[in-house]
């Protein structure tokens, strides 16, 4: 049963082995992952072990047989965005190259317990875009039509199926933002965030991928015009191919390989209530109201917010930001009002003026960058790595992210997702 | 919660402010004579240090004017912040 | 046990004159004022309180604050119901209701303990290894795994209570409220600081509550009082109890909940339940004391095992003693302490099992004076009982602290109370930036530098002595005053005992047992969350080695107790699993809020009708008196349409329309946003600013001006009217006034302050009603002796001043119907007048008021654009057909550059059309429909676009659309389709004017 | 525009009369901590111009009283007719009585005009709402980040901030007289005006709110 290769030995999950190992007291569970000593040189280095990064090594492992690859991580394995995003997935974007590409991700995501054979919860149990005027409405309208004839699931709800869908929601017309409707995307939900990282760290370590934590890159090396390698903490490893998916450090790593991004990082916050008996079963967002809410399964509220203006390092924002969420959420369910805020932390997300990702040549030959997912890549996770993959392994962009390269910005065809990006998620 | 020093109307409360984003930058005179990508550095590319950072604030909740401000993008201290015209104060060691 | 047993007669500080009654569980207990939950429960003799989160085991009152991982119940019912309160926190009042949470049927027989025994099963993460297969049951799994989940249960109807919010500024903050933060309050205050000092407690004096100590010669809370009576005094120092610092942000920002009327069982009237005071302090003083640490044996989680600190809490400050015989277990010499008082106040101490072989000092040595049964070199190496504690099994320790078989003993209590050792409380420092240093020999993180305005003092510092924390306090404070620039001294320290010499600790984190660790029994680490030390080392060995997996995989730290008391053992079990040190492997992260903080309080006042401003125009009356329905707009509530008896929408708006088509309608257009432009230089602001030319205007002339972003697409329009030769009045969107005219003052004053020009918001000066219709002429004929309507004296897109019904004015012959217009603009307090003397003298010409759905239609039949509807972001001028507003020969204006990017010159782009349905159509488009060529196709189709505007024309007498399709303007004839859910539309493209396409009736 | 003359028979609404407030108002102060009251009506002007100029800072005082605009920030002078706050570097308030502003609008214009001064009315833009009381200080301090403590708002301070989601000037007008209580001033935009009277009245409830004549 025990795979092994080299130090690596790979059991696989399942209620059987869980059941076997129960015996042994669970003493014999294998490593989910090794922590090799970096080689001197690699065929790709990928660099940032969030969830983007680390699914990029495994499907260019598993699609594209190159396995000669280090994931080069600062910290721990998934503890930038990956780890403190609250895990909404969809694909219900507005124009046609987003819809499709986040669709992509969510079909991934459908099959990922399967393929990684580790757990990620994948809960389709919806996602809801509350509507409370005639503008909000009519976005809503377009984005549901368009997402229709791009065969993606989306409908629109009247404002009495919306209540019936969520009983505990304020839908009364003395609201100060009364609800007039919402769109649905049935196939949306939650996924738990942890597990993406952790499953596709492991099934790319399976593989042979090598991660590297505790390794931060600090300068990108270049010979003329091409990428030769990059300098880390742990000393100088080549490669002539490095892919950066560093979220809200691209613009630190772009400084390194001489070239700006048109990014600009801001912290994003999120928080938890302490844990409740069930109440909510579907993801409900308000761009209006501004807030986002789900309840995960252990039972606490999830809930997301709005940026600081400013830009920001930091993993952490105002208070003021976080009562504005939290007065929303408490607005569209008022008998949260005697809940309790259990946590709140903060990301550095990523943010472009489309509010649209950047999967990209650079200037610098062999320098990929994923970057500019802001505050709503994780849904994409899975379908990010993929087509990364694919770009860094045949060098030219698939047709899923051709439109997501850095020349947008001189040509003008920028994606603007604004509307359905709208209060970060 | 961030404490920011007007330069007219003295420490205020971040409530009354709005970031603007790098500072420093000026409307391109010649924008007509530049290439689509010096356009599209202009408009699109911006500063994102991690540390001092040169940027603008206005006091929208308040005098309504614009202004400068170097702030640290990981402490979020302000070593200053001046009125439009002023020069661009030396960044701080460290 | 019956009712009261544990109470002793004497002492403590309750009142006993003022007896309360509560109910837990269902059953009536009785208390005093002062008690918490908590302590009256133990003094009732209750143990069991309630359940754990995953294994559902029994679980009793473990500490005596804010640490407290257990003893969770609900409070209330109803709307009032409020999950997972800490029984330790709860200020007890007169007819109190609580129960357990987290059990079914009953807190006695919980059904989900089956879980305990199925926990072999379930160790950290076991949900990622399986529920796999077949991949479609997750949802089916879930739904079983979500009704484990959960703690108490939120309320059922909306929260009644009112919160606030508070901004306060100070120039000391010192939060805790024991002797260092009393020491460096008075220091401060004395100094004429502004000072606050906050505890999180109803009563201040922290650990000197439950002392024995003696300060000045008498008990130490006689020096508190004293203290506190002297702070009250002062006039700049504020004491807030009840208040709890949950949030250290940046620039010295210290948000803190006050429980304002929670211990009221009658609250008084408008007096808020909590409030968040958002204090910003020149100099803050952290002095919020330290939490004792439990130790990780074998099932120390019975109800009866607590911390021996909090023993000491229950019997000096509430007179409750925790049981009758207790077997103290410890690593350090504090325990002593805590044993002589409790026997001292009657309690029968069994013995001291002391990890330490040879523990040696002036307490132990006192201890040991006064006869109490010192088992050194000891461990407790399980606890037998399950719903309570019936004894304890003692054994020797290995010198390798392996497995402890030697010198087996059963000794018989009802009490552990364990003594690990001291966390100090560090997290607001942590939250504030501050580093952290590790200290071997207490085993605790303690602030080494801080990054803000702040100083730590007494036993969050690491100070153990009173006397340290009282000189570190003082120290503080005086400080901390004298940065602010007051004049402060700190004062001398008060007499005190001399100080007992304490011998060092002995850190074993995980206490062996007759069984290696989770094969028999559990030792937890994690009360709230059911970790143990098994769950800990499983996942190291995973791989799961960086603290913050751990965290992460194994739930540890992550319940509501944000691991308080689990903390530095689980650390220093991982640490020992990864052969690092302590400090290696360092913290997790230390975030908000210290304690859960309600979400109410954070929401404060501002909810409901105050959640956001709705604004209302000068006419706003009229419309509420007459039934309008609004709409919100942003935050503008604007009429939508006035419906008649027995009208729906459609009928009211088509009703409106037709009379504003033929024969006059009155409209509210007060809102529009309204930017007064002056100086020498305004001129040539505006050709700036807007792609046409303003230079030319001539005085008196209005012009349609289209705005730009810098990337060249369509940001705002608006008519903007020349007043004077240095004066122009612009017009802006109503949702885009304020930013349109902070865009201008941005450019005015960071990119052109050589402009000489001024811009002022006079959109809430002005109420505007415009007459438009075919009548409006005649109508404003009679209202006005000064102003000739006639065509050629006052023609289209010109303005004239004078008066209507005798009230001054500005007249403007503007028009977004399409028809003869007036846009009549007054002082708004005169707009009501001025929409009465409209309706009056209009009702013979059959005016009609119309809202904001007629106006859409009515200009929609135009083929006028709306900018966020027919624009969203991406739209040049071009696309929407008004190239020619754009003045290419000016040298510069906003966006001209951008337009010549290649995107923006794209043939195929999106173009403004309009839309006729296929005959027998009677239904509109759906607004955001898209257009196909071929509807047959599979998704995902080819789309050429969609439906900006669509609405049923009365004029055209069938349904009408505005739609951006590629390409549109190539386009017209031809026939699209719109797929819809049910059905497919076939449409076909025409000009997008429907409506008077010369222009006669605008210009008549 | 003139306001005078016949539009003096017009029948005005204030931003605040649906409340009526008129009705509610007491003239004794009672034992409410809060006081509030609506002044309709009042007379303002905006007033722009260079503060280093003497000649447009010599031509305002020539208006008014004799008096130049303050160029410290955050203060206000009171000259007895008209009160001048400072809202920015370029940049008064100027308040007077109601219906003073057509002329004080014309006057002011021009003198300051020669030197490149700019006055806009702005009367009907903002109404304002009087706070005082013993408790007045509390009130405010539960919707605005400023700090008011005597310290640092003097009377006769000025500042503009938010209260609650309401941008408001806010002049502090009592002379900081023993046992006298403070008193301050919200000039707020009209549309805004209902939504901070109902938050100020809201938050008062706890110390006790009177309706006063304005
Ligand atoms: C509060 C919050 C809520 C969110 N909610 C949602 C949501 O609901 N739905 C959704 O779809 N998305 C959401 N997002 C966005 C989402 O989290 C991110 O887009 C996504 O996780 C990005 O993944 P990533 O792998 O690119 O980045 P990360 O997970 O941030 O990984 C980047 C990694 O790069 C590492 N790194 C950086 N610099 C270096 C260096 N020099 N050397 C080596 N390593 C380096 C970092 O340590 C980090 O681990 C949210 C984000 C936040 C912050
Ligand atoms: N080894 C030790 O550290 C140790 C052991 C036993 C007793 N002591 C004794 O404990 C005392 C320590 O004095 P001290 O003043 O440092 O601490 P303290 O425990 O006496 O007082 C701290 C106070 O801070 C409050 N507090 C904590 N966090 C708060 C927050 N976030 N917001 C508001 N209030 C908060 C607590 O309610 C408490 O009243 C001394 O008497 C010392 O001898 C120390
Ligand atoms: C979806 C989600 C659920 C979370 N649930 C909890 C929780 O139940 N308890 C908790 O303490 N933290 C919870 N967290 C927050 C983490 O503890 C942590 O704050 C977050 O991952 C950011 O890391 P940091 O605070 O260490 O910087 C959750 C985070 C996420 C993203
Ligand atoms: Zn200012």
């Amino acid at each position: 049963m025990h795979k092994t290769d080299g130090d690596r030995r790979v059991t696989r999950y399942s209620i059987f082995s869980l059941a076997r190992n129960a015996l042994k007291y669970h003493e014999d569970w294998p490593q989910a992952w090794r922590s090799p000593e970096p080689k001197p040189s690699y065929d790709v280095i990928v660099v940032g072990g969030g969830g983007h990064g680390l699914a990029t090594a495994y499907y260019l492992a598993k699609e594209h047989g190159i396995t000669n690859v280090a994931v080069l991580e600062k910290g721990w394995l998934g503890g930038g965005n990956t780890g403190r995003n609250t895990t909404v997935i969809r694909s219900n974007y507005l124009w046609d190259e987003s819809a499709h590409l986040y669709e992509k991700s969510l079909k991934l995501y459908e099959g990922l317990s399967q393929d990684l054979n580790f757990n990620v919860m994948l809960s389709q149990r919806g996602v809801v875009n509350l509507a409370h005027s005639e503008h909000d409405m009519r976005e809503l309208s377009r984005r549901v039509h368009a997402l229709r004839l791009n065969g993606i699931d989306s409908d629109v709800l009247s404002r009495e199926e919306v209540q019936r869908l969520i009983p505990i929601l304020d839908c009364s017309s003395g609201a100060r933002f009364p609800v007039h409707g919402a769109s649905i995307q049935r196939r949306g939900g939650v996924a738990r965030h942890d597990a993406v990282a952790w499953g596709f760290a492991r099934a790319a370590d399976a593989r042979g991928v090598d991660i590297i934590q505790n390794c931060e890159v600090t300068g990108i090396l270049r010979d003329g015009g091409r990428v030769t390698g990059v300098e880390t903490t742990r000393g100088t490893i080549r490669a002539n191919k490095v892919g950066c998916v560093v979220a809200g450090h691209a613009s630190v790593l772009a400084a390194m390989a001489g070239f700006q991004l048109p990014i600009e990082s801001h912290p994003l916050q999120a928080m938890v209530s302490e844990p409740i008996k069930p109440v909510l079963h579907t993801v409900v967002m308000s761009n209006a109201v501004h807030a986002y809410i789900s309840q995960s399964d252990k039972g606490e509220l999830v809930m997301g917010a709005g940026i600081d203006t400013w830009n920001s390092y930091a993993q952490r924002g105002s208070l003021f930001i976080v009562e504005q969420t939290v007065g929303a959420v408490c607005e569209l369910f008022p008998l949260f009002g005697r809940l309790r805020l259990m946590r709140s932390w903060g990301g550095i997300v990523d943010v472009c003026p489309d509010a649209s990702p950047i999967i990209s040549k650079t200037p610098v030959e062999g320098l990929y960058f994923n970057c500019g997912w802001g505050t709503g890549g994780f849904k994409a996770t899975p379908g990010s790595g993929w087509v990364f993959a694919h770009t860094i392994a045949q060098d030219r962009p698939h047709p899923l992210n051709a439109a997501f390269a850095l020349d947008r910005f001189t040509s003008g065809a920028l994606i603007d997702e604004h509307g359905a990006a709208a209060v970060a998620h | 919660m961030l404490l920011i020093a007007c330069p007219w109307c003295g420490p205020r409360a971040e409530l009354e402010f709005r970031c603007g984003g790098q500072g420093h930058l000026t409307r391109l005179t010649d924008a007509m004579e530049v290439s689509d990508a010096e356009f599209a550095r202009y408009l699109y590319m911006r500063d994102n240090p991690k540390g001092w950072h040169y940027e603008r604030w206005n006091h929208v909740n308040g005098c309504r004017r614009w202004f400068n401000a170097v702030r640290h993008t990981v402490t979020h201290e302000f070593h200053a912040t001046y009125k439009p015209g002023e020069p661009k104060p030396d960044l701080p060691r460290s | 046990m019956s009712n009261g047993e544990l109470r002793l007669p004497t002492g403590g500080r309750i009142d006993r004159a003022q007896p309360l009654r509560f109910i837990f569980d269902g059953a009536g207990y009785s208390g005093y004022a002062g008690d918490t939950l908590a302590s009256a429960l133990l003094a009732n003799g209750v143990r069991l309180v309630g359940r754990s989160f995953k294994y559902h085991r029994p679980r009793g009152i473990l500490s005596a604050g804010a640490e407290e991982p257990n003893a969770l119940v609900e409070l209330g019912n109803g709307a009032r119901r409020e999950p997972n309160l800490r029984a330790t926190q709860i200020e007890l009042h007169d007819g109190l209701v609580a129960s357990s949470q987290n059990r079914w049927p009953s807190l006695d027989l919980d059904i989900g303990a089956i879980n305990n025994l199925a926990s072999r099963l379930l160790p950290s993460g076991f949900y990622y290894k399986t529920f796999m297969w077949p991949p479609s049951f997750w949802h089916f799994y879930e739904h079983f795994i979500r009704r484990a989940a959960g703690m108490g249960r939120a309320a059922t109807e909306p929260d009644p209570d009112r919160y606030d919010h508070r901004y306060e500024h100070c120039d000391v903050l010192v939060v805790g409220a024991g002797p260092a933060g009393i020491a460096a309050a008075l220091a401060a205050g004395r100094s004429g600081a502004r000072v606050v000092l906050c505890d999180e407690q109803q009563e201040m004096g922290g650990d000197l509550l439950a002392s024995m100590a003696l300060i000045d010669g008498a008990p130490a809370a006689d020096w508190v009082a004293r203290a506190l009576g002297e702070l009250g005094a002062l006039p700049e120092v504020r004491l807030l109890p009840r208040a709890t610092a949950f949030g250290y942000y940046d620039h010295n920002a210290v948000a803190i909940v006050e429980r304002v009327a929670d211990h009221l069982a009658r609250p008084g009237p408008g007096l808020p339940r909590q409030c968040v005071w958002h204090v910003r302090a020149r100099r803050v003083v952290l002095a919020t004391g330290a939490i004792e640490r439990p130790l990780v044996f074998r099932d120390n989680d019975r109800p009866g095992v607590m911390l021996a600190n909090a023993a000491r809490v229950y019997l000096r400050r509430y007179a409750v003693a925790c049981g009758r015989r207790a077997v103290l277990f410890t690593n350090n010499d504090a325990a002593y302490g805590a044993a002589l008082d409790l026997r001292a106040g009657g309690m029968d101490i069994a013995a001291i099992v002391d990890l330490r072989a040879d523990p040696k000092g002036q307490r132990t040595e006192a201890a040991r004076a006064q006869g109490l049964r010192v088992l050194a070199g000891r461990a407790v190496i399980g606890v037998q009982g399950s719903k309570a504690v019936s004894g304890v099994e003692v054994a020797r320790l290995q010198d390798d602290a392996s497995a402890a078989i030697l010198d087996r003993e059963q000794i018989a209590c009802d009490t552990v109370l364990m003594s690990g050792g001291w966390t100090p409380t560090i997290h607001l420092f942590s939250q504030s930036g501050g580093k952290l240093r590790f200290d071997t020999e207490t085993a605790a993180f303690v602030p080494d530098r801080a990054t803000q305005a702040l100083r730590s003092a007494g036993a969050c510092n690491g100070a153990t002595r009173l006397s340290d924390c009282l000189a570190q306090g003082a120290a503080a404070g005086a400080a901390a005053a004298q940065d602010a620039g007051f004049a402060a001294a700190a004062p001398p320290l008060p007499e005190l005992d001399p100080d007992l010499d304490e011998a060092p600790m002995r850190h074993l984190w995980v206490v062996p047992s007759d069984a290696p660790v989770g094969h028999k029994g559990k030792h937890f680490v994690d009360f709230q969350n059911d970790v143990t030390a098994a769950d800990i080392r499983l996942a190291s060995r995973e791989g799961y080695r960086s603290v913050e997996h751990l965290k992460r995989y194994t739930t540890t730290g992550m319940g509501t107790d944000q691991g308080k008391t689990s903390n530095v053992a689980a650390l220093a079990i991982l640490a020992e699993a990864t052969n690092a040190s302590i400090p290696q492997v360092g913290t997790t992260t230390f975030r908000p809020p210290y304690t859960p903080v309600t979400m109410g309080a954070l929401t404060g006042r501002t909810v409901g009708p105050l959640l956001e401003p709705a604004r209302w125009t000068p006419i706003h009356r009229w419309h509420v008196r007459t039934g309008a329905v609004f709409e919100n707009t942003g935050q503008w509530q604007r009429a939508r349409y006035y419906p008649m008896a027995g009208e729906d929408m459609h009928a009211a708006v088509e009703r409106e329309v037709r009379a504003a088509r033929n024969l006059v309608g009155l409209f509210d257009a007060s809102t529009l946003g309204k930017i007064d432009v002056k100086g020498p230089d305004s001129a040539r602001f505006l050709d700036l600013v807007y792609t046409n030319s303003w230079s030319k205007l001539a005085i008196g002339r209005s012009r349609y001006g289209l705005m730009l972003r810098d990337d060249g697409y369509i940001y705002d329009d608006g008519v903007t009217t020349r007043l004077g030769p240095e004066h122009f009045l612009v017009s802006t969107t109503s949702g885009n006034a304020a930013p349109v005219l902070s865009f201008m003052e941005d450019l005015l004053q960071t990119e052109w302050p050589h402009l000489k020009v001024r811009l002022t918001s006079v959109t809430e000066q002005f109420a505007v009603v415009t007459l438009s219709g075919p009548m409006a002429r005649r109508l404003l004929a009679e209202l006005t002796r000064d102003i000739d309507l006639s065509p050629q004296a006052f023609p289209f897109m010109t303005l004239r001043a004078g008066t209507v019904a005798g009230i001054p004015v500005r007249v403007f012959r503007v028009s977004f119907t399409g028809d003869l217009s007036f846009e009549i603009q007054a002082r708004a307090s005169h707009g009501l007048a001025l929409w009465h003397a409209c309706l009056a003298v209009g009702e013979k010409y059959g005016i009609t008021p119309y809202g904001l759905e007629a106006m859409h239609v009515l200009r929609a039949e135009k083929g006028y654009i709306i900018v966020g509807q027919e624009t969203d972001g991406t739209a040049t001028p071009d696309d929407l057909g008004m190239g020619a507003m754009v003045a290419h020969a000016k040298p510069d204006f906003i966006g001209k550059r951008g337009l010549k990017r290649a995107e923006l010159l794209r043939p195929e782009r999106k173009q403004l059309v309009g839309l006729r349905l296929a005959d027998g159509e009677h239904k509109p488009l759906p607004e955001g429909a898209h257009l196909v060529n071929d509807p047959g196709l599979p998704p995902p189709m080819p789309m050429l676009g969609h439906v900006t505007s669509s609405y049923y024309s009365p004029t055209v007498g069938a349904p009408i659309a505005l739609a951006m399709i590629k390409n549109g303007r190539a386009r017209m004839g031809e026939e699209l389709y719109a797929p819809l859910p049910d059905r497919v539309v076939r449409a076909r493209v025409v000009a997008p004017c429907f409506f008077d396409p010369e222009g006669k009736r605008l210009h008549g | 525009m003139d306001s005078k003359g016949m539009a003096d028979a017009i029948p005005r609404l204030g931003a605040l009369d649906h409340l009526g407030l008129a009705a509610r108002a007491h003239g004794e102060k009672g034992a409410a901590g809060v006081r509030l009251a609506e002044r309709r009506f009042l007379a303002k002007l905006n007033l722009r111009g260079d503060p280093n100029d003497h000649g447009f800072m010599g031509a305002v005082a020539s208006v008014l009283d004799g008096f130049e605009p303050r160029i410290i920030p955050n203060t206000a002078v009171h000259t007895g007719r008209f009160d001048l706050l400072w809202l920015g570097p370029d940049e008064w308030l100027v308040v007077a009585a109601d219906g003073a502003e057509a002329e004080l609008e014309a006057r002011l214009t021009a003198a300051v005009a020669p030197h490149g001064g700019t006055v806009t009315d702005v009367s009907e833009s903002r109404t304002t709402i009087v706070v005082s009381g013993p408790n007045a200080r509390d009130v405010l301090a539960k919707g605005c980040p400023l700090d008011l403590h005597p310290r640092a708002f003097a009377a006769g301070a000025c500042a503009q901030s938010l209260v609650a989601k309401v941008g408001v000037i806010l002049h502090r007008t009592d002379t900081a007289a023993p046992g006298e209580p403070a008193r301050f001033e919200l000039h707020a935009l009209r549309s805004f005006a209902d939504y901070l009277w109902r938050f100020l009245d809201d938050a008062g409830q706890e110390y006790g709110v009177t309706v006063m004549e304005g």
